[in-house]
């Protein structure tokens, strides 16, 4: 049971490796941003599967600070990280361009 | 070789890239982004090396140092990017230039597009 | 001991197709088109497959207390995930960044063909929005 | 008790591997955004690190401070750099909307 354990946390790693690749080549700064999204959510799942595995119990006590750390990294990128470009209003006024016709 | 004697290499290995960073670029963020990366490869050395004698039981000397270097490190990191800031509001650069006038370009930066 | 086995199988199984909807989430992250896509199937698969990690997990406890505290982080982790989509849409949207649909027509609603076009355009829209760009691979 | 350590090898293993090319990549990229997230996921895989080497606190200061709160502070100074630069299409920095 540990080792099929261990294996499913190798997984997840595995996961979250491959997820990088789209912070190296993300088009845009969001798609960087949204896989450090990835990395909190796979991170409480691996750290949740290791807690059983190693028996430890403030493991799910560092899930919990995972789970908020995506939020903290992505306020700080709306509200700080995207920088505008010059000649466009400070927040423009979203327009759906998919209208029901 | 243990498996946490891999920790304390990958810790090697970080604090010699970082220091071939800090050296070799001159922007004044990615330097503050080595010296922390340095400071985490000590703190993976630092860790993995008792840790390598009875995995089972911490050491608890090394880890209160380490959590101590790790909330030095943050605060440092604060003052370092603080100084970066007021360098390039001072100079108008974010890199280390003798003269801010003469500002040479650097290695690192991309070319303008023509 | 019977009992114990069972338990010990549904285990493996909960976290199996958890460790399915994880793939599923990593792979739409690398091979969906745009950034309105990615973040659908990022946020929504990886709390789902979350789900059943934290349900797998949840029958190796003992004490419910620690079941609770498990429901807990994974209503966390849901409710983060769906703010942190809605905020990063919303403000890509502000700043312009286009939806792939529209550059491609708005003929059609949304809801009929959103499924088959993105899961088509997964390979060739993808790659040619990054060669549009000119963002080397 | 083999198994589960040759598991727990591979695991090892993949923690640090994850930890040096992650630095690799983070000090020789060109963009300063990518930099940063790249470094936000070096402190979270550091702290699978720390979980590994049997130190769960410095795990939990890790995440908060290490990846957490230093993640935010770079983010503010690369934006009050970017904002200040303005125009200037000398700095490195990414601006691919």
């Amino acid at each position: 049971m540990t080792a099929f354990l261990l294996g499913v946390a190798i997984f997840l790693l595995a996961n979250v490796a491959a997820g990088l690749v789209r912070v190296i080549r993300g088009p845009t700064q969001a798609d960087r941003v949204v896989a450090a999204q990835l990395f909190g959510t796979t991170g409480v799942a691996i750290l949740l599967v290791l807690s059983v595995a190693m028996d430890a119990r403030p493991l799910r006590d560092v899930a919990l600070i995972f789970a908020l750390l995506a939020v903290v990294i992505s306020v700080a990128f709306v509200k700080r990280g995207w920088v505008r470009a010059p000649g466009q209003p400070s927040r423009a006024e979203p327009s759906l361009p998919r209208e029901e016709p | 070789m243990t498996p946490l004697d891999l920790y304390a290499w990958a810790g090697v290995a970080v604090f010699l890239l970082a220091l071939h960073a800090v050296v070799t670029r001159a922007h004044l963020i990615w330097k503050v982004l080595g010296i922390n990366l340095m400071g985490t490869g000590v703190f993976l050395i630092l860790l993995a090396a008792p840790a390598r004698r009875d995995p089972l039981v911490a050491d608890p000397l090394p880890q209160g140092m380490v959590l101590t270097g790790i909330v030095v490190a943050v605060a440092a990191t604060a003052l370092a990017l603080g100084m970066a800031l007021r360098v390039m509001s001072r100079t108008g650069s974010p890199f280390l230039t003798v003269d801010p006038e003469s500002a040479d370009p650097d290695p690192d930066a991309p070319e303008p597009p023509s | 001991m019977s009992v114990e086995l069972m338990v010990n199988g549904l285990t493996v199984v909960l976290l199996v197709i958890g460790c399915f909807f994880f793939l599923a989430g990593t792979v739409g992250l690398l091979r969906f088109p745009d950034l309105y896509c990615r973040l659908h199937a990022l946020t929504k698969a990886d709390a789902l497959g979350l789900g059943f990690v934290t349900a797998g997990v949840a029958l190796q406890l003992g004490a419910w207390h620690e079941i609770l505290l498990l429901a807990a982080l994974w209503l966390l982790v849901l409710s983060a995930a769906a703010t942190v989509c809605h905020i990063l849409a919303s403000e890509a949207l502000a700043q312009g960044v286009e939806p792939i649909q529209a550059g491609a027509g708005r003929a059609g609603s949304m809801d009929s063909e959103v499924d088959a076009s993105s899961a088509e355009d997964g390979s060739e829209g993808g790659d040619g929005a990054r060669a549009r760009r000119g963002v080397s691979p | 008790m083999t198994e589960p350590l040759t598991v727990g090898f591979v695991l090892d293993g993949l923690v640090a591997l994850l930890l040096v090319g992650l630095v690799f990549r983070l000090l020789r990229t060109r963009h300063l955004f990518e930099a940063i997230m790249l470094y936000v996921a070096y402190g979270l895989t550091l702290a699978l690190a720390w979980v590994r080497l049997g130190a769960p606190d410095i795990a939990l200061a890790e995440a908060a401070l290490g990846a957490g709160v230093t993640g935010a502070l770079f983010l503010n100074a690369w934006h009050r750099m970017a904002v200040r630069a303005g125009a200037d299409e000398r700095l490195p920095m990414e601006s691919d909307p």
